[in-house]
């Protein structure tokens, strides 16, 4: 249920207030032209983390403070709605899922803590091309007596170039996926910094026999990498419900001051239908992303058809909204110097991010076996 | 609380185990009105009827002094679901328990409740909603049956349209004209006996054949004192209220009884499958697969809302984003149902079609008014508009 | 091009004016419950033999017009406009093409004459079961020195109950389809009359080992049968068209009249928008109905391409504005004694006749090799 | 007819064989503008502009009288016909040839045509469009430009907005405001030379990072009373004309020529195909095909208006619906492109992008502006609801 814990209630406003003061959309904008260096603020993750965010799905025992995943979604979507630029969501549910349902204890103990304080942010280098295909991962790895040997490229992999840590998918002999970590100074790893219409960071890798150690195996098997997976999409879907919700609420601001024929343009009924439809498609998107949030918090048995079902509706929602956003706010909504654009070019990157809206409808059709 | 939704979870178990007549299993609720129309329930229906009228759990949560369950909505949930795993249904509805009962429980005085609420939870009386007039569709306030204050009584004339079931019903609670200089604020909320003299009410017939809609004529009928609901000229805000408990009702409603093993089985019998095991028509299950998302969004939308009222939060979805939503997927549901059929899907009646055949395709015939009914889409939306995003008018 | 001939403009305004006299939707009512007879007025079909509709396609060596498909669309779109029951399309469009696209002479001396001067009308038996499947007819047709052998089921065949002649898709022994002549009173064919939402006649009809002499075949192979098909499938494009433009001019008067809230309907801009969108769709239907008609008569190469597109577009239109239709009438659109119950129920049942808009899409798919 | 038909069709390949530079096969129209941004025009590029204008068929249908070709418009297409056969195109456009040309031969007098006209069709002076002002976006007609008779000349204070490519162009076709104590009633058409003191031009970076629109400033402009077109206050007549001829322009466009192979071509190539040669996503290729034959539908929309204009009747499609239409079928383009390209479709810039990637991506972003400009959606719809089909005021 949608149902706020009072701890959540307090998260939530915590995350709201800090978003609206020290991230607001000026501040993504204000990372272009760096991207080469970090894609995200330093500064302001270190915030995120004095806030204990990465912390919220670790285990007390590793330093986190062991929350669910509706506490970090409730924290994504505000993020989402200010498209506040961090690595969180791939450190907070990407690599700490990785490592948390993995069975690598050294592992879990020597970066679990340094992801819980923040001094250690991560990213997920899963596509090995232009499509999300996590079942036909094409960079190998191949066990020799003294660790791993990684090769292969991935592909637009989020914040690689600001992190210190890579989880890597990556194909064992058998052809089961695994995840390794690997730390982004390892030789052999060489990344391409990415320009991409989001304003945040990403990178091509190439993995040119990256010699890991024995330990960097975190965990295997599909089942693994799609659990994994899942946790973050739900979280990236609860980031495009944010953003939806603020472009939908900044468009219907905008149709009550603009005049045009003498009366806001909130008054035209045309207009307003679009927007109340639209309410109802929000209202849809907050049902799928939530149910899926608490469906992998209880353990749910159906929660992946659950999680497919919130990024496809999320992510359709989100490209609809911002489309409609520009469309009602006419030309200066197509003006760089607007925030239109930049909800559409997020919804974009968002939804072809671990998936698009396609995938997940034949995901999820699959799961039911239609 | 977890430890007590369990201890109920197994309360309602037992008592179901123990109540609920195995040989109607798999059934479903059957109108009182449709006897007429050969398909009398059972014995074990009636016992079963009378034993959750006893129980109070036809209106779970209603208070137990009006004959109610007064279960908390979460504990009603719950028997829901248990209901559900047994095969079991309740015998019990109509509008009286949609839209009449609440709107009374809040609105009626002491003797309106103790009369009409413990036939309503016991299912032996049946309403009819008498608001809708030939000129006053989506827009209601302009009725204008006449009601005239004679004294002792108040005189009715006027006709009504869309008064379902009025042909078959014992009352109606109906929307009347009492001060002709304003709109809104010159309607009362009158209860009206339909054995009357000068009620008459007419089916029409609906393009699926089914004639349950009515239109109603009242001529020189004449309605006690103590029929009318709160005070003169305050109907227009007791209907805003009911109105608000039938869109409730509607939105909760799933519409989806007639295709109960969903859609993919229908398509697999109907279409079949491809090498993969895949619904062999790929632009077909492109389309079942986006509404099965739709509908599995709908419902989480549906249990969230309960779960939040039951928390004693405002809900976050609007009442009319549900209503309109409720509709949208039980119409496309209709659509991809016929669709699947192909000509089976054409008939009005057999030969050449299964029973099963001509009820998807009457219920998808019948299934365009869940968007005109109870507040029309557009209706909804100016309410939506105008309330929830407080959108100037024109 | 859309562009009419003097002749066609004639022709247009004839059968608009004939339809409105004798043929409004009140006569397609009439025919309720007598559908165990003919399913349509065989008075009225002799009406439009007199006015040499029937003929139209007919070389004028076998007593027809020859004059092409656009003019028979024409009427086609006409009659749609007042659901107008009658035999002219499969007469006209299915038989003829039957017979003039065949290589059998003695059939077509014998039966397009009659088929020209009204006096045979017929029906085409296609469908197998419930679905659409020209490519693979189970219906069986088997050679013997007296002639050929029909065993099968034909499910659906409109207007099968008031024709003397039936052209019937089996399968040869080389599994290629081919259509025979067979006159409904051949000994082994039983046809029960269906009662369908259109109140249009139909029947199922069960051959029986139906025997029938060697001239029976009218021709043969796939491309053979979906030219046939085509030349009727663009005839009911034109019909779909006909029906959404009249629902939807039915429904922009009647949002000109009906008063809500003391004023037309027509004046709300939500509507108004809705019926401009639906406006836009009718250009496009219109655009690929009259291509369709064109392409076949100019013998292009994508004719069949042209065929679907415009069966698919004009489907999806037609059901789409007949449910609009009912939407913006309201509770007197539900009414069966108003028309536009009708007008959806006859959409629905277009749309399935000879392959719904999702068949049509995919055989547009499968032609552009998508 | 038909004849006639084949002997120009003749005539024009001939011309074409002989005329059209070999090298520039496959090649495209360059925006005189461009060219400051580095892609100036090969010397053949600039000697089929000179025999394209000195044949008049950059404005084929244009009357000879002014440089124009003087052709039918089925010629046009005959002509259009063949040069895409020969891999040609048109060397010349431009706002002047769109818009400002039709405008004049019908509202502007023998002097301001045999000046003005003949440096359009030989695509030597660009135009821009001073029309939209910051509080004047959809209403129009709501414009404050200020135009004071000062006796031998008008004064011009104020400030347009969405001027396109006003920074690099020579001449404004404006509308300003003569008459305050009226609306629509109020406004003339005014031509005013971009070089005049007082002009100044500010580009608008977009969304997809191009500035070609631009924020146009007039400060005590000065323009000679000869440039006024039409009538004082006649201006809102001619705009709505020249608007008119602005959704038969864009309407026409196809839009498409950033995926000039087709979206089947590029799946293959980014998505790949299943076993049976599909492409691979049916999710997506569902959505593929129902985008290309609305496509295929509206070009045969376009056609079927041509022939009618040509054989001199109403065109049955509206211009409004032929302009949304094509805006909703480009935009759908578009949309289809970048998801095919998946992350390839994300790029602002390289490396990690080919340009033919990021030229999609940024044709994307642009396209969402086809359904904002020359008239919105929303107002093409209500041009239809009045206009089209006759729908009240409310």
């Amino acid at each position: 249920m949608i149902v706020l814990s009072e701890e959540d209630v307090m998260l939530k406003d915590m995350a709201n207030g800090w978003t609206a003061d020290r991230a607001p959309v000026p501040a993504l904008r204000a990372l272009r032209g760096q991207l080469a260096d970090t894609g995200f603020d330093p500064a302001l993750y270190a915030e995120m983390a004095e806030m204990g965010w990465p912390a919220i799905l670790i285990p007390e025992e590793f330093g986190g403070v062991g929350m669910n995943r509706v506490s970090l979604g409730l924290i994504a979507e505000e993020l989402g709605r200010n498209l506040v630029g961090s690595p969180l969501v791939w450190s907070a549910a990407g690599a700490v899922s990785a490592l948390t349902l993995g069975t690598n204890q050294a592992a879990k103990e020597a970066l679990l803590p340094q992801i819980a304080n923040g001094s250690l942010a991560a990213a997920l280098a899963i596509d090995d091309e232009n499509h999300h295909r996590p079942h036909t991962i094409s960079t190998t790895a191949q066990k020799y007596e003294s660790g791993w040997v990684l090769s292969g490229a991935k592909r637009a992999v989020p914040d690689a170039t600001g992190v210190g840590l890579l989880v890597i998918a990556a194909q064992l002999e058998d052809t089961s996926p695994a995840l390794f970590s690997c730390p982004v100074d390892t030789a052999g790893v060489t990344l391409t910094s990415l320009d991409r219409i989001d304003s945040r960071g990403a990178a091509d890798i190439v993995l040119d026999n990256v010699s890991l150690g024995p330990d960097a195996l975190l965990g295997q098997g599909q089942d693994y990498l799609d659990t994994v997976l899942d946790s973050v999409r739900a979280i990236l879907a609860a980031e495009m419900l944010g953003g939806t919700a603020q472009a939908f609420e900044t468009t219907v601001e905008y149709m009550k001051t603009r005049i045009q024929f003498d009366q806001p343009i909130g008054s035209f009924q045309a207009l307003q239908h679009r927007a109340a439809d639209m309410l109802g498609e929000i209202v849809l998107a907050r049902a799928a992303v939530y149910g899926a949030l608490q469906a992998i918090d209880a353990g749910d048995a159906d929660a992946s058809r659950q999680v497919s079902l919130a990024k496809a509706i999320a992510g359709d929602c989100f490209r609809t909204m911002a489309r409609e956003m520009i469309q009602i706010h006419g030309g200066i909504g197509m003006t760089d110097e607007h925030d239109a654009g930049l909800y559409l070019k997020r919804a974009h990157v968002l939804d072809h991010t671990l998936g698009n809206a396609a995938f997940h409808r034949e995901r999820y059709a699959r799961m039911l076996d239609i | 609380m977890a430890l007590d939704e369990q201890q109920f979870r197994q309360q309602a178990q037992d008592w179901l185990t123990e109540n609920f007549p195995p040989s109607l299993r798999g059934g479903r609720f059957i109108m009182p009105h449709t006897q007429e129309e050969g398909s009398s329930p059972s014995a074990d229906y009636l016992l079963w009827k009378q034993r959750m009228a006893a129980k109070g759990w036809s209106v779970p949560t209603w208070p137990s002094e009006y004959g109610g369950g007064g279960l908390s909505i979460r504990q009603a949930e719950i028997l829901a679901e248990e209901m559900t795993r047994a095969g079991a249904f309740n015998p019990i509805g109509g509008l009286g328990i949609m839209m009449l009962g609440p709107t009374l429980l809040e609105y009626g005085n002491d003797e309106q409740k103790a009369r009409h609420i413990p036939p309503i939870v016991r299912g032996e009386v049946e309403w009819c909603q008498g608001f809708s007039e030939p000129g006053a569709g989506s827009d209601l306030a302009a009725l204008r049956t006449r009601c005239e204050d004679k004294g002792d009584h108040f005189l009715i004339n006027g006709q009504k349209i869309w008064t379902s079931f009025a042909h078959v019903s014992d009352w109606c609670f109906c929307l009347v004209r009492t001060d002709t200089s304003v709109k809104q604020a010159g309607i009362s909320f009158l209860l009206i006996d339909m054995k009357t003299p000068g009620v008459e009410a007419r089916p029409i017939e609906l393009i699926n054949g089914v004639s349950h809609f009515c239109e109603t004529f009242f001529t020189d009928v004449k309605v006690p004192k103590e029929n009318l609901v709160g005070r003169v000229n305050q109907g227009w805000e007791i209907a805003k209220r009911l109105l608000q408990h039938e869109r409730s009702g509607l939105s909760s409603q799933r519409n989806v009884a007639n295709v109960e093993q969903g859609l993919p089985h229908l398509a697999r019998e109907y279409v079949g499958t491809d090498d993969a095991g895949r619904i062999a028509d790929a632009d077909l299950r492109t389309r079942i697969v986006q509404h099965m998302m739709r509908q599995e969004a709908y419902g989480l939308a549906l249990k969230h809302r309960n779960a939040e009222i039951e928390a004693g939060q405002d809900g976050t979805a609007p009442m009319s984003s549900l209503k309109n939503l409720g509709a949208g997927v039980a119409q496309e549901l209709n659509e991809l149902a016929v669709e699947i059929l192909g000509h089976a899907g054409t008939g009005n009646r057999g030969p050449g079609f299964s029973n099963t055949e001509l009820e998807l395709t009457s219920g998808w015939l019948y299934s365009k008014c869940f968007s005109i009914y109870g507040g029309s889409h557009e209706i909804q939306n100016n309410i939506l508009a105008k309330r929830e995003l407080g959108l100037p008018g024109a």
